[in-house]
């Protein structure tokens, strides 16, 4: 059953895609997921995928489907959310990734898009698109990690730079990226949430020091940045001096509606392959993990469900109701429980890791582990219910 | 598959909430629970005549409006809202959606006209005592009678049975009784007796039906009577999920409201974070279920593939969504949510005996990984 | 497995107990609760079991074994808790109910003995022990629940009388009891806690009017009192006047040691007729069903540990730890589960109730019903938290 | 039956948690886990020489002291407090019982006073890959080979097998390998190979064994060895529950003294309600837990009637109370509890581990209805 969207808008895209899927499919390619396209073959000229993707990334580039929601000046097709998630089924449909720009697609753009100058748009999205510039994420400290308004890292301004000092933790693909857009305070004498800036700053010869912070399944997936001086020009600064709450908002925010419509997909792939994984086990005929299979299910289903719901009130032209809100809520506590009866399904073959160096895991050892940070990082579980309570059932603030 | 509602949709759903404020608040529907009435006849009619939701999923050819399920389970939103003891479920949508599916024209050309307009009552009856909700192979034993069938047995937790005109009896049939049977019986047939089973959940009746040597004429027979007999019970619990949503959803909107004005040590209770957290897993239940049921709905409507596997889906996760919220609403409601004066209970039993009825989520689980090919 | 004392003193209390009940035992009163005894049979001269209860009932004063707990001078023989445990094993292995006195015993006598006067000890507590006395417990209101210190019911002092007006909620066996204990406010301009007085309320043409509470299992369990100019004398006043929260919070904890020493015994019970049902109705053999009777059996065996543990700590001579502070959650939280459980294991039986006027239920749907009001009773589940979190875990008091 | 410790054994256990501190605190806990070397041998001596943990509970006669399983379950809560890497439960629990109450007078002559002087590692074969935990019927099969046993066959999951001077090995035998025996085997023997198995919990080695035909001696056959071997999973399952407790214990301490000091928003942590709620949650696991834990001890030291029952119900809680504190351990330690450089992540991978290693609550579930009658 796929998106319908009642006009021959969407048929019409998704007939394109299919085409052009068809012309540019990789296999060497399929099957990898966004992320490990970027880690292993984007920044890796040794790797034996390296010329296959750039192939790809140019065809995607030529196709204008590089940030492809993104409007046409700055290189996108300016695709609703609706054509967003006609896109991200296709690409599932072919077993292909997409060319996307990580944290500076998903995260900064939108912030850029929406509080940037119209300089400031022209300037940084095409860079983007091109691929020119990399983002990474420096918003959480070690003392501001729910509590994101604690952030104390300083910016003071020196003729029409910003000079940043400070520390950044758990950011995602530092590695990989080239810029940091990060919270800090500019006004220490403001209230809490006022007097804090958002700023793009380059991490290359600049005072940053970046280094790796090994997680629970021994990858060292998030950095940590010792920020000593480094500068950017004002011109950096997104959504004005001091006021960089609201864009931080929209990063935060940016997510949403797409995240909830194509969510379920992955989930779905995931949950074939526990089930092969069960039954390679001999262990699909046990009535207790046939109900936890069918739970999980019923999990994934209700996600695709929801989508097709946010869809339909973006289709409608509203604005998604309550179940957007609890989109983050819902997946990571999923997947936590998902982790957990994986290892409940592999038994005693759970208990014993892969050979080789380090600490290699099975993918369902690695689910298991790696799902204990998706109910912590970009807003715990405790921060999304009481985003839920009180801003979406209207329940009287908590002291 | 579009899971949003039109604006005729919008519309319908807004004029059954406003019949259903005005005749069906909590007042008149604890007085119509504790009646002797088995229902409200009045609003039956109102609601067949003024609203047409008894025409509305019927055929333009059977006196019908021609709309299809999505409709109907606006309505059946709307009325689980109010937990309306109404014979709607058992007779416009199970005992319809069996005839209009079902092989036997004249049946259909009999039946559905009277459904459409509101004047028969109609059910259901396949549970059976000891026999499990889904089971293929009834107890209750039918054999052919001339150009009709002859049917005896008893039937259980027939929703609606003591005010039927028409029931849908299924019987084991043919050689070793492998073959499926659904037939249409005349409940005032002296060979019948039905007998009003007191319910734990008052606002839902429910009869037990036995059938000694009764006249009846086929539905469906065999290979498809056991097609017809799956595709009526997927509606039957994909109806359930949508009126369950919409409990669920008052429920919360109850215990959101009292939480706000409720005080205690000075505060309203909805500022504690404990209450304030079990209120936000109640909205992730309440919204699993409405999209659960959202998408069977449609996907009954559309008579899509994955109808069977999306009306299981619904019926465990609208179970368990409907314990959990209606559980908390009691707890958080705290002594008065404990009354019978108070609402809590009565959205508390729905909740049970709506988990419990056609079948429960364990069940449905298992048939989830089945149809899902685990 | 029963309880173990190390010296001699509880194995000669069992040996008098057996040879006692082995004398006294009235087979028609076996397998009764205490609360079914006394609602049906004490008050009740037409009850067939009405003389057989007489005799039991002279029988255990003569014994000492009603209130045993107390004090020798008030009627009791001053039994420890571990003894109490040994009394509550025996009870229960010779099927009989023991002859209590309800709230006067278990929640207004400790309070009585802790805080009251000797003059007022002498007074109330053998009137009792004799059953000449019968109380009620007036504590919660409509507006004060968890917030019990919320009391508004006033009470004022004249002459050598105290005059009550207000109204109480939630009072158990109001019908079968002639004196109320409260709680009432007696100065209004102290802060919350202070100016709440606990006194000894005769119920009899004293202005106090008494009408049934119908809970969700039809049952007219609880009453409410409307309190007009109520009169008791300034000698019925426990632990002074304005004075009385110290004496509430004695009634209030007042259960804890022996409770978890001996709660299990019913569950143990329960739980067996539980897998009897489930054998029925052929559900026993459902490996879903065998894991939550399994379930249930290792939280009934953990509440017998527990309690072992208790009682260890009492007999060392020390007041018990963190887990009797537990004892009401574990047990209400479990009962709620075995409610839903034993629905579960009903299936399609659960939904239909036994014929008969009013709302007469099944043994499990009674249980289904009246076990959600174990979690709101005698302090919510969501106090109980609180309350290990602050006073077990030491944890900053939330705001 | 007593619950409660004596002083002399509240000695024992604080003379313990003394050394550990000292000598198994977090760091070198660390240093020792990524360490190439299999277990502290300089501490295990200091146990063994200083304190008698080894020959605590072995009988006078063998070198022991003659104390019961009560002390030893002191031992092993408080090496659960730390997480030590030991083969303290392999050997001198687990093999030492094995021995103890099977059927050879020689072997216990010969093993029990190493075990208890600390000069051996000793640990039980059972488990194999493919084959439930608590399975009656090895695929490993032994013959007759004169006075003694030959025995070919894989193990698997062999707590400190590759540390082991003596492996313990079940085995079927006899007509259609419908008898059971369990065998003391010489790893040194050049028919058994043993391979270290990387583990998930890095604080708990496991050792793959294969036996190609090996000499081997009977500790005991037939029904003997069927009732030995259920008694030395009791017995292994007790201990390790003795363990989860100690480490839910300190779990617990860990995430209480953070949410303490840990300020968010202004305030600690510890005073939002919802973290509250969760470490009152984490307290109710860990009580129950150690009642559990507790009783099954006191049942295995006295060898009561109902100590498999109690063995099992001890697996099935500390297994589920063990992962809900340590899955929360790490929830409200936020990022910091997810790094690799935190100890939140080792009391997590071992509750994973203890909660899965000779079978899971499910399992332990199951038996537990078995064994009450359901």
């Amino acid at each position: 059953m796929t998106i319908d969207s009642g006009d021959g808008r969407l048929d019409r895209l998704r007939a394109e895609l299919r085409e052009w899927l068809g012309e540019h499919r990789r296999p060497s390619l399929a099957g990898m997921g966004e992320y490990d396209l970027e880690r292993e073959v984007w920044r890796n000229p040794e790797s034996p995928l390296h010329d296959d993707f750039q192939a790809f990334e140019q065809a995607s580039l030529a196709a204008r489907l590089v940030c492809p929601q993104w409007p046409a000046e700055y290189g996108g097709r300016g695709l609703g959310e609706l054509e967003m998630a006609v896109l991200a089924e296709e690409f599932a449909r072919a077993g292909m990734p997409r060319v996307t720009r990580g944290m500076g697609e998903r995260l900064a753009g939108p912030a850029i898009l929406a509080h940037g100058t119209p300089e400031q748009r022209a300037y940084f999205l095409p860079r983007v698109v091109s691929g020119q510039d990399r983002y990474c994420q420096g918003f959480s400290e070690p003392d501001a990690g729910s509590d994101l308004a604690a952030v104390t890292t300083r910016g003071v301004v020196a003729g029409d730079e910003i000079v940043i000092t400070g520390q950044k933790i758990w950011t995602s693909r530092a590695h990989l990226a080239d810029t940091l857009f990060l919270l800090c305070r500019t006004d220490p004498a403001a209230p809490k949430h006022k007097g804090i800036s958002y700023v793009l700053v380059p991490m290359k010869d600049n005072g940053i020091t970046v280094t790796s912070l090994v997680t629970m399944s021994g990858e060292d997936a998030f950095c940590q940045e010792y920020i000593d001086g480094a500068r950017a020009p004002l011109f950096n600064v997104i959504g004005g001096l001091n006021n960089g709450w609201r864009a931080a908002m929209t990063t935060l925010g940016s997510e949403r509606g797409a995240v909830a419509a194509v969510q379920h997909l992955e989930y779905e792939e995931e949950w074939r392959a526990l089930v092969a994984r069960a039954r390679e086990l001999g262990r699909d005929t046990d009535p207790l993990v046939r109900q936890d299979l069918a739970w999980a299910y019923c999990q994934v289903h209700v996600m695709k469900a929801t989508g097709r719901r946010v869809l339909a009130s973006l289709a409608a032209g509203g604005r998604p109701g309550a179940e957007a809100s609890l989109t983050k809520l819902v997946w990571s506590e999923y997947h936590r429980r998902l982790g957990e009866i994986a290892m409940e399904i592999e038994g005693a073959e759970g208990l014993v890791r892969p050979p080789g160096e380090g600490y290699p895991l099975t993918r369902w050892q690695k689910t298991f582990l790696t799902s204990r940070a998706e109910t912590i990082f970009a807003g715990t579980s405790e921060v999304q219910r009481r985003i839920v309570a009180e801003r979406v059932l209207g329940l009287p603030k908590s002291s | 598959m579009r899971l949003g509602f039109t604006e005729e949709q919008d519309e319908l759903r807004a004029g059954v909430r406003r019949l259903l404020a005005e005749r069906a608040a909590p007042d008149r529907l604890r007085a119509a629970t504790e009646a002797a009435e088995p229902y409200d006849t009045d609003l039956w009619k109102m609601m067949a005549r003024d609203l047409g939701l008894h025409a509305m999923a019927i055929p333009e050819e059977y006196g019908g409006a021609g709309y299809g399920f999505r409709e109907q389970s606006v309505v059946l939103e709307e009325m689980g809202r109010t937990l309306l003891r109404s014979p709607y479920l058992s007779t416009v949508v199970v005992a319809a959606a069996a005839l209009l599916h079902g092989d036997d024209e004249e049946a259909r050309a009999r039946w559905l006209p009277r459904i459409a307009a509101g004047e028969v009552v109609a059910t259901l009856a396949h549970a059976e005592p000891g026999v499990g909700w889904r089971a293929g192979r009834p107890r209750a034993v039918a054999v052919r009678d001339g150009a009709g069938w002859q049917v005896g047995g008893a039937k259980s937790h027939v929703v609606d049975g003591a005010e039927a005109g028409l029931l849908l009896v299924s019987a084991a049939a043919g050689q070793d009784g492998r073959d499926l049977v659904l037939l249409a019986v005349d409940p005032g047939h002296p060979g019948v007796t039905v007998t009003e089973l007191p319910a734990l959940d008052t606002t839902r009746r429910l009869a037990s039906v036995t059938l000694d040597g009764v006249p009846a004429q086929a539905v469906a027979t065999g290979e498809r009577a056991r097609r017809l007999l799956d595709r009526v019970l997927d509606v039957a619990v994909t109806g359930l999920a949508c009126e369950q949503a919409g409990a669920a959803a008052r429920a919360l909107e109850m215990t959101v409201e009292y939480a706000k004005v409720r005080h205690q040590f000075g505060v309203p209770i909805g500022s504690f974070q404990a209450v304030q957290f079990t209120c936000a897993d109640m909205l992730l239940h309440l919204e699993a279920a409405r999209s659960a049921a959202y998408y069977a709905a449609a996907a009954i409507d559309r008579d899509d593939e994955d109808a069977p596997i999306a009306a299981a889906v619904a019926k465990a996760v609208c179970s368990d969504a409907g314990m959990a919220i209606a559980a908390e609403m009691v707890q958080i409601h705290g002594g008065i949510g404990y009354t019978w004066e108070h609402d809590a209970h009565l959205y508390f039993k729905r909740a049970a005996s709506s988990a419990g009825l056609f079948g429960d989520a364990d069940l449905y689980r298992e048939r989830v990984a089945t149809l899902a090919g685990v």
